[in-house]
């Protein structure tokens, strides 16, 4: 079965898949996918359970290297994301990606929203809380964990995770 | 052109160390671990290639004779048999009163479970096998002959003498085998009306089994690996042990009693490591037994799901 | 019968046989502690056997090689459980090969891997009967349980959580050591503190290698290279557990009963300590952690 | 000619390295050969668990008149004692039994020396009421003829037998002197002198032997054809059941282990150590016996 997801033209498009297959082992799980995905517009995937919705997501991530072997290309910029020299690091940073299920680290509300911002380098203290600051008034959260930013994360995953994953 | 994506960055560097790191410690167990497997191995052959035992005497004889170079006639049928029958009822006694106790400190009660029932039974960990011995030696024997005539020394006072060794081994790892089903299993099955009762049996003894399972066989290989306690106490005659009160003694038992009297390279000597040689086929074929068990319900799990 | 009932009646059976249990471990110590504690007294802990029948330098060799081992243990056991649990393919050959070995080792009797330690350190590498070739040999001894109680850890963290670490861009050394270690804390303590008490206990490893003879020690002497120095790992210890089986097996006289179950009550205690403590840590941690 | 003087050349540093070499074993060699006074170096001992507590006495003593020796002494067993020294890994082999009655040492690589003499006695739980025996009627309980202390003049129960690890230094010297090449039923083993003063003594119906400084109050040392166990009559060989330990070195002791072994055999270590340690000096010994057991007066 050919997948076909021709929206805009090629030229529009941040991200262009060409003929993606995606295999586990010996079952396939993507075939022959094809898709433009514009720039500045929201593009939503929508199929049923198991028809590899997330699959396809990771591979642009490249989350799955080890455990699904992609084939065909994935243009991102000009540039095909699969290539094996692609520093996957440097696309994570570009590209960035939300899980289905919230998965906090074990840490206090605060590490886990430092923690990314210092593994990419930001070592200035005061920069990191200014931002935890506003992200969190962005989503309009201070007031509710405001004051609860060095209690453990994983004590608000089932009430409001959307907010801060 | 997005060049950037092709440059190098802190974090390849810091995955390269990552890498090897890890896989020289791996290195290192794996070598470690081989170089143990060879030494045995080499010497534990010795026996059938320079003193010419026959194999398969060795196996399935039982008697132990060294001192008559000219005809020895050593097996170890017996020190077998008798090693996986105080492996097996200590495990069999053992391992429900594990279970139940590690349902306790996660289910019934942690609060309790934490802070009195681990800790207590880990504390079993750290008193010396010789200790074990001895205890068994002055209050279990007497005990069991007063109970049941003879002297007491035996299969049973091993067993159970055993079963107290591994207590502490398996309920650990159970623990940490209950401990790892999601809390949110739980929660979900008590929503749906569950009694603690069916949450404890359909929920976490199912899906932690496998683990459970491990946790088993870890208190089956510390058993089997037992020395100074069990010589002690089962009476070391080299016999098959027909009767729970029959002195017998394991494979293990009978190398620690008598690998400081022997001579290095001598039918002696060696026939005590073809012993280990035993010991190690032995806990390899648990372990397969084990990954097999593991892998059927592995593989039942994926396809209901 | 309904499942109420049912359930009242099996969760009651569980508490009763936990509480059992949990009499007879405690019945067993008190044993132990009661009929050691005559022994014990401030001449036994701080006077050499040699000169006062004490168990000072066996206290501090047992301290001092529990050290030592799990120095040497911890970092290739950590590593090797993170490439076991985080690195390898699980599903591979060279997992269930590595796994399976690690196990073999796990389950050979101690007095084999003295007997190697004998063989190849004491000997071969010409280390004599010394801390040196005790702290390796109980780490062989150590090495495979450690890891295996620390891949137990690690697997019980979330796979989801590594997903996460990688997709905000974190490399994954990162993601595991500052992320999954953490959440993997409490469990790799309880582990670390499981082997300290087997290390602790052990005496047929170190028969053969640190030995059974214990030189007394100049506790003002912290030259690590004068022999006379508790801190050099040339010398040959004897532990509270090799003290013990020493005492038992082969002892003279009235006072081997008396010291042997003084040492007993001794080495509980300090194990008791090393519960105790690492049970903080490991609450506190847990409480931080919280998953 | 290049290549013949790089040969030179070659040749030359082979040569400078062989001198170096051997300079550097010398100088040891002269270390050692210039402290006859000062006596320095490291001597480890190994073996028996029996003679243990002895050496490690003596070697305490030792040290503390030479300062800069160190003597290690190690249990082990006096099978590793024997195979160690042979094989040259350790300078001294504690040993319970003659290296010629083990097959495979290398005799020709070591020598003996005798440090001391132990006398072993039967010994039995107290409640069999026995207190002597015949040599014969031991030799028939221990092969499994008599079964019952009731055929021996003891109390209706049934013996159980306890004996020393096959191999074991008491072992050898209970079997030539009590067994006598007769087959011993198979019984419950064990390989220390501290489970079997416990086995006896907490076991009614239980017979085993033990050295003589392990006969506590709730063993009961039996006499055998009327002769006590006691170490007098070790002396003249009255009583038969006694061994010698033994102390090997490598043919090619160094320095330190010669004088610790002399040192063993002083009046110090001979008149005072060995007695207070339960053991029996081999000065005071009347008799002499080799490695076959005949015993002839000294």
């Amino acid at each position: 079965m050919d997948t076909y997801l021709n929206l805009p033209e090629e030229k529009d498009s941040d991200i262009v898949a060409k003929d993606v297959n995606i295999y586990y082992g010996k079952q396939q799980a993507i075939a022959n996918c094809n898709a433009n995905f514009p720039r500045h517009q929201i593009t939503a995937l929508i199929g049923p359970s198991g028809s590899g919705k997330s699959t396809f997501l990771h591979s642009i991530n490249r989350m799955n290297d080890g455990i699904a072997r992609v084939e065909g290309e994935l243009v991102y910029q000009g540039q095909n994301l699969l290539d094996p020299k692609v520093n996957v690091y440097n696309l994570r940073h570009q590209i960035g990606m939300l899980f289905q299920k919230p998965m906090p680290f074990a840490k206090s509300i605060y590490e886990n929203l430092a923690l990314p911002l210092r593994e990419a380098g930001n070592h200035n203290q005061a920069d990191i809380a200014k931002r935890i600051d506003r992200v969190l008034k962005m989503v309009d959260l201070q007031h509710e964990i405001g004051k609860d930013l060095n209690k453990s994360a994983l004590h608000y995953q089932v009430g409001s995770n959307s907010g801060f994953v | 052109m997005n060049k950037q994506l092709f440059n190098s960055s802190k974090e390849i560097r810091q995955d390269k160390l990552g890498r090897l790191l890890v896989y020289s410690a791996l290195t290192v167990v794996l070598v470690l671990a081989l170089a143990m497997l060879y030494f045995i191995f080499s010497k534990g052959i010795a026996t059938f290639t320079q003193n010419h035992i026959n194999f398969w005497d060795f196996l399935t004889r039982s008697n132990w004779n060294t001192d008559n170079l000219q005809k020895p006639d050593l097996g170890a049928w017996a020190l077998m048999v008798t090693s996986a029958e105080t492996t097996l009822l200590a495990v069999l006694v053992t391992t429900p009163l594990a279970l139940v106790i590690a349902i306790y400190i996660v289910v019934m009660s942690p609060k309790i479970g934490g802070r009195i029932v681990q800790p207590l039974t880990e504390l079993l960990l750290g008193i010396p096998s010789v200790v074990y011995g001895f205890v068994g030696l002055t209050l279990l024997i007497p005990f069991l002959r007063n109970w049941a005539g003879g002297t007491g020394f035996g299969v049973l006072a091993a067993s159970l003498v055993l079963a107290l060794m591994i207590l502490p081994t398996i309920t650990s790892l159970a623990v940490e085998a209950l401990n790892g089903v999601p809390q949110s299993y739980q929660t979900f099955a008590y929503s749906l009306g569950c009694t603690k009762w069916q949450v404890i049996v359909h929920v976490l003894l199912k899906i932690s089994a496998p683990n459970l399972l491990v946790a088993v066989i870890f208190g089956v290989a510390r058993a089997f690996g037992e020395a100074l306690a069990v010589q002690m106490v089962i009476g070391n005659t080299v016999q098959l042990p027909l009767g729970l009160f029959t002195p017998a003694a394991t494979l293990t038992s009978k190398l620690t009693t008598d690998m400081g009297n022997t001579i290095d390279d001598t039918l002696a000597s060696n026939a005590l490591w073809s012993l280990a040689l035993l010991l190690l086929v032995m806990s390899l074929i648990f372990n397969l037994l084990a990954k097999l068990v593991l892998r059927r319900s592995q593989s039942r799990e994926s396809i209901s799901r | 019968m309904n499942r109420y009932r049912v359930n009242q009646i099996m969760t009651g059976i569980l508490n009763g046989v936990t509480l059992l249990v949990v009499l007879f471990i405690a019945a067993f110590i008190l044993y132990l502690l009661a009929s050691g504690m005559t022994a014990i007294n401030w001449r036994f802990l701080t006077t050499s056997s040699e000169v006062g029948l004490g168990i000072r330098d066996q206290l501090f060799n047992s301290l001092y090689l529990l050290l030592l081992t799990q120095l040497i243990s911890l970092p290739i056991a950590l590593g090797a459980a993170m490439a076991l649990t985080l690195y390898v393919d699980k599903r591979s050959k060279f997992a269930s090969f590595a796994q399976g070995l690690i196990q073999i080792l796990s389950s050979l009797p101690s007095i084999i891997v003295g007997l190697f330690g004998f063989l190849i350190l004491v000997l071969k590498f010409n280390l004599g009967f010394s801390i040196i070739s005790g702290a390796l040999a109980l780490t062989f001894f150590n090495l495979p349980i450690l890891t295996q109680s620390i891949a137990v850890s690690l697997q019980g963290v979330p796979d989801e959580v590594m997903q996460s670490g990688l997709a905000l861009g974190i490399s994954k050394w990162h993601t595991i050591t500052k992320i999954i270690l953490p959440e993997a804390m409490p469990g790799i303590w309880s582990g670390i503190v499981i082997s300290a008490g087997r290390v602790f206990g052990e005496a047929a490893t170190l028969i053969y290698t640190a030995g059974q003879s214990a030189p007394t020690l100049d506790y003002t002497n912290w030259n690590p290279l004068n022999p006379a120095s508790p801190l050099n790992i040339f010398r040959p210890a004897e532990t509270l557990a090799v003290h013990i089986w020493k005492v038992n097996t082969e002892s003279l006289g009235q006072d081997a009963a008396t010291v042997s179950r003084g040492t007993i009550v001794i080495l509980i205690l300090v194990v008791l300590l090393f519960n105790l403590v690492a049970r903080y840590f490991s609450t506190t941690m847990r409480k931080k952690v919280g998953r | 000619m290049m290549g013949k003087r790089s040969a030179f050349l070659t040749g030359l540093t082979v040569i400078a390295t062989a001198v170096t070499l051997t300079a550097c074993g010398g100088q040891s060699g002269s270390k050692t050969a210039s402290s006859d006074k000062a006596l320095s170096g490291k001597v480890t001992a190994v073996g028996s668990t029996a003679l243990q507590p002895l050496v490690e006495q003596a070697a305490k003593d030792f040290q503390a008149k030479n300062p800069n020796v160190t003597v290690n002494v190690q249990g082990g067993g006096s099978g590793t004692g024997l195979s160690q020294v042979a094989q040259g890994a350790v300078d001294i082999g504690n040993s319970d039994i003659f290296a010629e009655s083990k097959p495979c040492v290398a005799t020709d690589k070591i020598t003996e020396h005798k440090v001391a003499v132990i006398g072993f006695a039967p010994v039995v739980n107290p409640d069999t009421k026995i207190k002597k025996l015949t040599m014969a009627q031991l030799q028939n309980i221990f092969a499994g003829k008599v079964i019952n202390w009731k055929q021996v003049g003891g109390k209706d129960e049934k013996i159980v037998l306890v004996n020393r690890a096959t191999g074991s230094g008491t072992r050898a010297t209970f079997d030539d002197n009590v067994m006598k090449g007769k087959k011993s039923l198979k019984s419950q083993e064990q390989d220390s002198s501290g489970a079997v003063q416990k086995i006896v003594g907490s076991t009614p119906g239980a017979i085993s032997y033990l050295a003589f400084s392990y006969l506590t109050k709730n063993l009961q040392a039996v006499a055998l054809d009327g002769v006590a166990p006691t170490t007098a009559n070790v002396l003249n060989n009255k009583w038969k059941i006694w061994s010698y330990e033994h102390m090997y070195t490598q043919k090619k002791a160094s320095k330190a282990a010669v004088a610790f072994i002399k040192f063993m055999n002083s009046d110090h270590v001979q008149g005072d150590l060995v007695k207070k340690l339960g053991y029996i000096s081999i000065k005071d010994m009347q008799v002499v016996k080799d490695a076959k057991g005949n015993v002839t007066n000294k």
